[in-house]
């Protein structure tokens, strides 16, 4: 299918993209005032966060598409996006915690919202996988994997809404992220790196799909064939 | 529609006279929710202040739900009773409806018992907290039967039921404690009605996903 | 390398290490696909052209 | 033409419940399903019922959910309710019109009446059996899928449901699968024999 075709060219991309996010990181974007060099693992970290993200409502979107469609094809789809989404959501939490001790001295901060709403949906993601591993293969694992997913990405707002409210009684340090100013060479890095990390998670998602549905043809093979 | 509030209702009845018989679950969580309660209080080092216990009261809370939430569909799985409400031709959200009003009535009785026990034990109860508990309690119940209808078709059902319900029980928990310990607990009110909201549309569509193929 | 450097590239090190641990699990599916290939294709060899599976 | 069966297939993953089934079964027709344990007969009458979507061919059931009246395995009852709890909640559910004429009608003519008000964990294998024959016929389905609905029956029971299955050939459809061929062959009038 086209989407075969073309495969060997959204790689490609995702390696060029990859590269020049790397030249605009380190040398063109220039050094942060305050916070120094450390500052330029916030290229990765946030970007990596978005992508993760963009994972999850993809495997919400599939999930939404196999229950209105009841196509089989979808369940693998969600699974894999999901699947991406974890792995991302996992180097969000490292990256972040590197970045906390470049900054602040400490692996883990309650007090960047961020970290801590990645935190939550990594204990919930980590539950999608075993729901879905504690079910028996078949359409009623595609339902029930496909309805939590969903329950995922409404999560994803409410909790960070929670984690905002929760800062208010826990320990109330105002703390002042400064995401915003950035010029604007420091902001095409930005943007570069999210594209680049966007196109390595796709490209990740394809692989690993393509792997699953080998999986499944092989299985079917294998039935064909000891059937005869 | 009052055909669907009569179903929602009749479900709810039979659940309702089926604890009343076999008087298993709710004995259970009051036993359970005062335990814990006087658990937390050896817990707590001496003269911890009251922020604390509001936090302990709200553990105490969520995991007195899930001992009733594991117990929720256990009358459907004998004899298959719940493929005989899937064939009904009642909307299948009104037995998901039903699952969630009864387990509401049983967590409201635990708490009957278990916030006076609290005032009594650590410290009082102001009305937003109350107000807290009530809204909360909409949001574990509507989340927790459906998620431990999920639980319940997979094969291992006590053990995911936590796994799958905490992360989606934490912004109720950020709410309660912060109805019952801020100065400014109207906002956690208005946010314990947004997650309600949410999440209770949310179940009532994708119920008929869960017991359906 | 200053403190700070030495948290990028840690981070960024990070980053590289997650995606080569995700390329050995899928090349170790890949092996266990092409063996499972191989078995197939020598089971397909067997049953012989004439009797295929589908009039058995 | 009421239900219509199209290489219907059922996997569940890796396994296969179900190969390329076909049949047709017209209105007041009566379905005799045969086939050793494990050949899939559950698995077709579910899918017949709708508790189960086919993975692959066509199904075609010509009735919704009110008309469709189901007796399987299970008795599909609540152990803790009385007959005539359970009785008055599916009732309720298939919105019966006159629900306790009906109730008592269909109790009395399975031998129920006199343990209507004990609650289901007390009654026999056979006894519960009887009250599932009477939840599935309720609400006077215009379909009735019956699994297997001879095991467990006593004697009594299984000539009470010889007489209910006579009466019903002539006014329903009915699907039936069956170990002994012998005591519904002569009602059926197509047959499906499934390896």
């Amino acid at each position: 299918m086209s989407v075969a075709k073309s495969f060997p060219a959204r790689a490609f991309g995702a390696v060029g993209l990859m590269a020049a996010a790397m030249v605009m990181v380190f040398f063109v974007a220039p050094e942060d005032a305050d916070q120094g060099i450390s500052q330029k693992i916030f290229y990765f970290h946030v970007p990596i966060a978005l992508t993760a993200y963009a994972c999850f409502g993809t495997g919400a979107w599939k999930a939404l598409r196999l229950l209105w469609t009841r196509e089989e094809r979808y369940d693998l789809e969600s699974y894999t996006a999901v699947h991406q989404g974890t792995i991302f959501g996992a180097l969000t939490l490292i990256t972040g915690s590197i970045w906390a001790k470049a900054s602040w001295g400490v692996w883990w901060t309650w007090s960047s919202n961020q970290l801590v709403l990645f935190l939550v949906l990594f204990l919930f993601y980590c539950a999608y996988f075993m729901l879905r591993f504690s079910l028996e293969p078949g359409p009623r694992r595609a339902r029930l994997s496909a309805v939590y997913a969903l329950f995922g990405v409404a999560l994803i707002p409410v909790s960070f809404l929670a984690i905002r409210l929760a800062n208010d009684f826990i320990h109330p340090t105002v703390f002042t992220r400064h995401g915003a100013q950035m010029t604007h060479t420091m902001f095409a890095a930005f943007c570069v790196s999210w594209a680049a990390l966007l196109a390595l998670a796709h490209v990740m998602y394809r692989i690993e799909l393509l792997g699953k549905r080998i999986d499944a043809n092989l299985r079917d093979l294998r039935e064909a064939l000891t059937a005869a | 529609m009052s055909t669907y509030a009569a179903d929602v209702a009749a479900l709810a009845r039979k659940d309702l006279r089926l604890e009343l018989r076999a008087r298993d679950t709710l004995p259970a969580m009051l036993l359970f929710v005062l335990a814990t309660l006087v658990v937390f209080h050896f817990a707590l080092p001496a003269g911890s202040g009251d922020d604390p216990a509001y936090g302990l009261l709200w553990v105490a809370l969520v995991f007195t739900a899930l001992l009733g939430l594991g117990r929720a569909w256990v009358p459907e799985r004998e004899n298959a009773a719940l493929d005989g409400l899937v064939l009904a031709p009642c909307d299948r959200s009104a037995i998901w409806l039903g699952k969630a009003l009864a387990t509401l009535a049983f967590l409201a009785a635990a708490e009957v018992v278990a916030l006076p026990a609290f005032a009594l034990f650590f410290a009082p109860l102001r009305s937003t907290a109350l107000a807290g508990v009530v809204l909360a309690d909409i949001g574990i119940c509507t989340v927790g039967s459906l998620v431990s209808a999920m639980a319940a078709s997979s094969r291992t059902r006590e053990l995911i039921l936590p796994l799958l319900f905490l992360p989606l029980a934490i912004p109720l928990i950020v709410g309660g404690v912060g109805s019952s310990v801020s100065p400014h607990g109207g906002k956690y009110l208005l946010f314990l009605a947004l997650y309600d909201g949410v999440f209770s549309i949310l179940s009532w569509a994708s119920f008929e996903y869960v017991v359906t193929e | 390398m200053s403190s700070g450097e030495k948290y990028v590239a840690a981070a960024y090190a990070v980053v590289l290490l997650a995606v080569l641990v995700w390329v050995a699990i899928i090349g170790a599916k890949l092996v266990r696909l092409d063996r499972e290939t191989a078995e197939l294709a020598a089971l397909a060899r067997r049953t012989g052209p004439g009797r295929s599976s589908d009039d058995g | 033409m009421l239900i219509r069966a199209r290489d219907v297939e059922k996997r569940y993953g890796r396994a296969w419940a179900l190969r390329a089934v076909s049949f047709e079964v017209d209105e007041g027709g009566c379905l005799l399903v045969t086939g050793p344990n494990g050949s899939g007969k559950t698995t077709l009458l579910r899918l017949v019922c709708g508790l189960a979507a086919p993975t692959g061919g066509v199904l075609e059931v010509g009735v919704d959910r009110a008309g469709l009246g189901f007796v399987g395995h299970e008795s599909l009852v609540y152990r803790d309710l009385t007959a005539l709890e359970n009785l008055e909640l599916y009732g309720r559910l298939y919105r019966v019109p006159e629900r306790r004429e009906r109730t008592g009608m269909l109790l009395e003519r399975f031998g129920l009446w006199d343990v209507r008000n004990q609650r289901v964990s007390g009654y026999s294998r056979g006894m519960t059996q009887r009250l599932a024959l009477c939840r599935a016929l309720l609400h006077e389905p215009q379909l009735v899928v019956l699994d297997e609905p001879y095991t467990g029956l006593d004697d009594e029971g299984a000539g009470v449901l010889d007489r209910e299955l006579e009466m019903l050939a002539r006014e329903r459809t009915l699907v039936v699968s069956t170990h002994d061929v012998g005591r519904i062959d002569a009602l059926a009038d197509t047959r499906l024999a499934l390896a």
